[in-house]
């Protein structure tokens, strides 16, 4: 356990610098957006009112209040968060691959360390989830700031209230920040599970080579399609089960997904791994 | 001090051999502290097992002895250290002999040179000095 | 330890804000919209056991929806993600369905049109289509799935419908059962034509009896023609008569359609009999809002004073002196008021200024049972240019 | 002991060991001889679990290896295994970091025989210096058995001799250390036994020392002969 923190700790510190210039990155793209996308509202409604002799009650009435989604759907706030998931999704692999095509071969010292190997693999996959709900925290941070600098450019007859509850209906919201926890926990532990089979499928392409790319890939797709299962099956049976007992399906079918991947990466590390 | 081995002969005979040679050079004195094992393994870039041998094999000969844990000394035994001279002066008598024996050239006449070759050489060192 | 620090502050960072933004998510949807029934006037028993399932906009277009009665509204934006789960979102009807004959229910479309409900048995009727050969249309196989609600076990049984038979789609509209005879009113489609049919399945021979057809729109004239059927579409028990219209409209220049005089017709069950219903001219722009309810045809019309209901009795076809309502005016054009009328009781819903007026009356006498007022609990919640709209008023009683 | 018993190994068609067999005593230098690519490497990282065997086995003291037996048994690669922008003392934390048995004194000691500049980066170090930091990662384990994958190759002189004295040192004495080398001549004197290996297997094993003496050969005349057969 102990060796356990020790390792996250490890990898979290080694990916921290890029982790700062993501964040980085994010903040200040997110901020542009935010002053960018009221002043060109703001322009926009300047002329409208001064070409058609409107006043502010009447433009209101014909186009409404400055809306949050100017902002929040703009690139400048979209294009960080889909390039940080590129890197997340990146890093998923090279988390691994760096420790063997490095500079320096330092899996030879990771496999070499006192502790069960599989602690390794737990600590990458830890690290990954913890990069992401990083960044997940850092945009419920970001959030309100942004609302912030949007209200000291806008006049307040033109603000709309923005409260937390709407923003899960944007699409890409509603998944990334579901409205219970519940969601939340579920949402993430297939993120979860998604990575945890990927490792694993990198550690078979590890372990056999180039005949290992085939079984990763025929590993990749089985797991895929027994954690659809339910799906395809309801599907099949044309909505045969309630959305209760697919749930309960889908649940026991990702146990037995990420079981399998544990129990497959822990085989492999301790019996066939190659350096 | 520094030896160079030949790798054909096993390295602890060598390492005697030096040690003797040291004894009847009179570099070591008898009773005089030598080196431990180890110290001599780095010295002499050989392993420490094979000194250790060697220390085992000279122990044997009586050309050391060790009390208790204390670091091994030269032996004090004169018949001893007297019969290391001895032997090796034999040993070299031998192998000149050996060697004149192939061109039989009557013994006299090899002594004289001998004879003057040794002085010639002594008197270069004693300019030398 | 001080080696840690990085991981150990940014997990500290992670974990108290988003656990602190699901604690606000929760403490938003406790002080949530939420609606409540304000009684005016009349007998506060009469919402007793009403449910009014309702979906609400506030700007956007998202629907919420929530269930309101008299203790108040369900707020679904606090729904927990198992509610959906155990299809709390289903119409009422339904849920009870899955409550009471969870396996009966299995796999069925949750459609009003495909049940037929009397005190001794469920009936489910679907038409199964043997694939897609688009253009000539799909073979369909009706099947028909009866449950025993007192022993609850269920029988089925599959009819190959014959080749002329033939349909893109097939579409249910209600079941009416008579002595071994199971009458299906369904809509088909062929290549953009549609029909209105009546399809007779003998029970016990366990064959398609009859076949007939009510109406059929020719591909072209379905541009500006439909076929409304105006009956109460959530009734699954028997109504002998079907109210449909073949409604004709021009679309006016803003889009908006217009009515254009169509005819209105009236088929019986009992007897296979259609005949087409004469609608006195001052009558006519209403007809599309039409209410079938047993042997009475309703016609409401709003005026300045309330609600106007013409009554038309079938049996002894003729007009009867119509109800009146009387309260005040609640013209609006933004929501089209709710009518519903279920066991001589009518339902009324409509938009006020300060909320939703609701209105219960009786229909045999014409007197006001109940008045009260539909309104947002927090206004904070919502923005004023909400709208709330009703789908279907439940008695729990029946 | 180190025992390595008929361990086979394929490399897809390539079969590189074929039951392949020897000990290593705990106290002695073993030396596995042989020319480049007759799976000198491949056995060590068969030792420490690091690739995969066919068939046979390998015991460490009578166990095969587990997690614990890395405190027992280190394995010094012939390239070093801490990230290059890792200073050497970070390295060194990172090993007191996860080994119980890391002796930060005889860390400090070797970087003084050798020395080096703990603030230095790994990146920036020669490949001497690189090869001794990577000497010191092992040799600073309190560990039985030491693994030591061509340690003199491609390295200069001085540090061929400053690594040479280590052998000689108590860094090494009463530990088993194998040491792998295609080019014997530098330690023909530094070691007590001979493993002469050739594509896959073991062609002769002895002891440097009893040969020179019973038959007074050198290990360079040893190989001459089997290579010949």
């Amino acid at each position: 356990m102990k060796n356990f923190f020790k390792l996250l700790n490890f990898e979290v510190n080694r990916f921290f610098k890029l982790y700062l210039t993501l964040i980085g990155l994010i903040i200040v793209s997110q901020f542009i957006g935010a002053i960018v996308e009221s002043k060109v509202y703001m322009d926009r409604t300047d002329q409208e009112m001064y070409k058609n002799q409107l006043s502010m009650s009447q433009y209101i009435e014909r186009h409404g209040v400055f809306s949050f989604n100017y902002v929040f759907e703009s690139e400048w706030f979209l294009l960080p968060i889909f390039f940080s998931i590129a890197m997340l999704m990146i890093y998923v692999f090279f988390i691994w691959y760096r420790d063997w095509f490095g500079k320096n071969t330092f899996i030879y010292r990771l496999l070499m360390l006192p502790t069960e190997r599989i602690t390794i693999y737990f600590a990458k996959l830890t690290t990954i989830m913890f990069l992401v709900l990083g960044l997940v925290t850092l945009q419920i941070l970001l959030i309100p700031i942004e609302i912030q600098i949007v209200n000291s450019i806008i006049p307040t007859d033109f603000q709309s209230n923005f409260s937390f509850y709407h923003f899960s209906s944007f699409e890409i919201w509603g998944w990334m920040y579901p409205n219970t926890f519940t969601e939340f926990i579920l949402i993430y532990g297939v993120g979860l599970i998604f990575v945890a089979v990927l490792f694993t499928a990198i550690l078979i392409e590890r372990s056999y080579g180039l005949k290992g790319i085939l079984f990763a890939i025929v590993y990749g797709m089985v797991s895929f399609g027994v954690f659809f299962a339910p799906i395809l099956l309801n599907e099949l049976s044309s909505g045969y089960f309630y959305s209760l007992e697919v749930f309960l399906m889908l649940l026991v079918m990702s146990f037995i997904v990420l079981g399998s991947a544990i129990w497959i990466a822990n085989h492999l590390l301790k019996y066939k791994i190659r350096v | 001090m520094t030896v160079k081995f030949n790798n054909r002969d096993p390295v602890y005979v060598q390492v005697i051999r030096h040690f003797k040679e040291k004894i009847a050079k009179g570099y070591f004195e008898p009773g005089q502290e030598i080196p431990s094992r180890r110290e001599l393994a780095n010295q002499l870039k050989i392993n420490p097992n094979t000194a250790q041998r060697a220390y085992k094999e000279m122990g044997e000969q009586g050309l050391i002895f060790t009390e208790g844990n204390m670091p091994s000394c030269i032996t004090k035994d004169e018949a001893v250290l007297k019969s290391v001279r001895e032997e090796l002066i034999i040993e070299a008598v031998d192998l000149f002999l050996g060697s004149i024996k192939s061109i039989d050239v009557p013994l006299s006449e090899v002594l004289e040179l001998v004879k003057k070759k040794h002085d010639a050489e002594s008197g270069e060192a004693e300019e030398s000095k | 330890m001080k080696k840690y620090w990085k991981t150990i502050l940014i997990s500290l960072i992670i974990v108290t804000t988003i656990g602190s933004y699901y604690i606000q998510q929760a403490m938003a949807s406790k002080k949530d919209v939420s609606f409540k029934i304000e009684t005016t006037n009349g007998d506060k028993g009469e919402i007793d056991n009403l449910i009014l399932q309702a979906s609400y906009q506030n700007g956007g277009n998202i629907h919420h929806w929530l269930q309101i009665s008299k203790d108040g509204s369900t707020n679904q934006i606090s729904r927990t993600f198992f509610r959906d789960l155990v299809e709390a979102h289903e119409p009422l009807m339904f849920q009870k369905y899955i409550q009471e004959y969870r396996n009966f229910m299995r796999g069925k479309v949750l459609n009003p049109g495909q049940y037929f409900e009397d005190e001794d048995r469920l009936i489910y009727t679907t038409f199964q289509s043997n694939g897609r050969n688009k253009g000539l249309g799909n073979l369909f196989t009706l099947q028909i799935d009866t449950l025993d609600k007192k022993t609850n076990d269920s029988s089925s049984f599959e009819i190959n419908m014959p080749d002329q038979v033939r349909y893109d789609w097939i579409n249910e509209r209600d079941i009416y059962i008579e002595n071994g005879k199971i009458k299906i009113l369904a809509t088909s489609y062929l290549n953009g034509e549609e029909e209105l049919h009546i399809y007779t399945v003998d029970e016990n021979k366990k064959e398609l009896e009859h076949d007939l057809i009510l109406a059929k729109l020719e591909s072209e004239e379905r541009a500006q023609t439909s076929i409304n059927i105006l009956n109460d579409y959530n009734k699954v028990q028997n109504e002998n008569y079907i109210l449909y219209m073949v409604e004709k409209y021009k679309y006016l220049d803003d889009g908006e359609r217009e009515t254009i005089p169509s005819k209105m017709y009236l088929y019986n069950y009992l007897n296979n009999e259609v005949k087409e219903l004469t609608i006195p001219a001052e009558l006519k722009p209403y007809m599309k809002y039409m209410i079938l309810h047993g042997t009475d045809i309703f016609i409401p019309v709003h005026s300045a004073i309330g609600l106007e209901l013409k009554r038309y009795n079938i049996e002894k076809n003729q007009w009867e002196e119509h109800l009146s309502f009387k309260y005040p005016s609640i013209a609006n054009d933004e929501e089209a008021p709710f009518l519903q009328i279920t066991d001589d009781k009518l339902y009324l819903v409509s938009r006020v200024s300060d909320g939703h007026f609701f209105f219960i009356g009786d229909v045999r006498t014409g007197e006001s049972l109940y008045e009260g007022k539909i309104i947002n609990e927090n206004k904070e919640n919502l923005n004023a240019d909400y709208s709330l709209m009703i789908e279907q008023i439940y008695n729990n009683m029946n | 002991m180190i025992e390595v018993k008929n361990v086979m190994k394929k490399y897809g068609r390539k079969q590189v060991l074929k039951g392949l067999s020897f000990t290593a005593e705990k106290g002695e230098i073993t030396c596995l001889i042989g020319i480049n690519g007759v799976g000198k490497t491949t056995i060590m990282k068969a030792i420490m679990a690091l690739t995969p065997i066919n068939s046979g086995e390998i015991l460490i003291d009578g166990e095969k290896i587990r997690k614990e037996s890395f405190e027992k048994v280190t394995f010094i690669p012939d390239t070093i295994t801490m990230l290059p922008q890792m200073k050497i003392c970070d390295a060194f934390t990172f090993m007191a970091d996860f080994y119980k048995n890391w002796d930060p004194l005889r860390a400090e000691e070797l970087l003084q025989f050798f020395k080096l500049d703990p603030t230095e980066r790994i990146a920036n170090l020669s490949k001497g210096n690189m090869a001794k930091v990577n000497m010191i990662l092992g040799l600073a384990l309190n560990v039985d058995y030491l693994l030591m994958d061509e340690p003199f190759s491609g390295i200069d002189i001085f540090s061929r001799e400053q690594i040479a004295e280590v052998f000689t040192s108590h860094l090494i004495e009463d530990r088993g250390v194998i040491i792998t080398t295609h080019e014997i001549s530098d330690i023909e004197h530094l070691i007590d036994r001979a493993v002469i290996i050739d594509n896959g297997e073991v062609l002769k094993e002895f002891s440097v020392e009893e040969v020179r003496e019973k038959e007074g050969k050198s290990v360079v005349d040893v190989m001459r002969e089997v290579y010949r057969r």
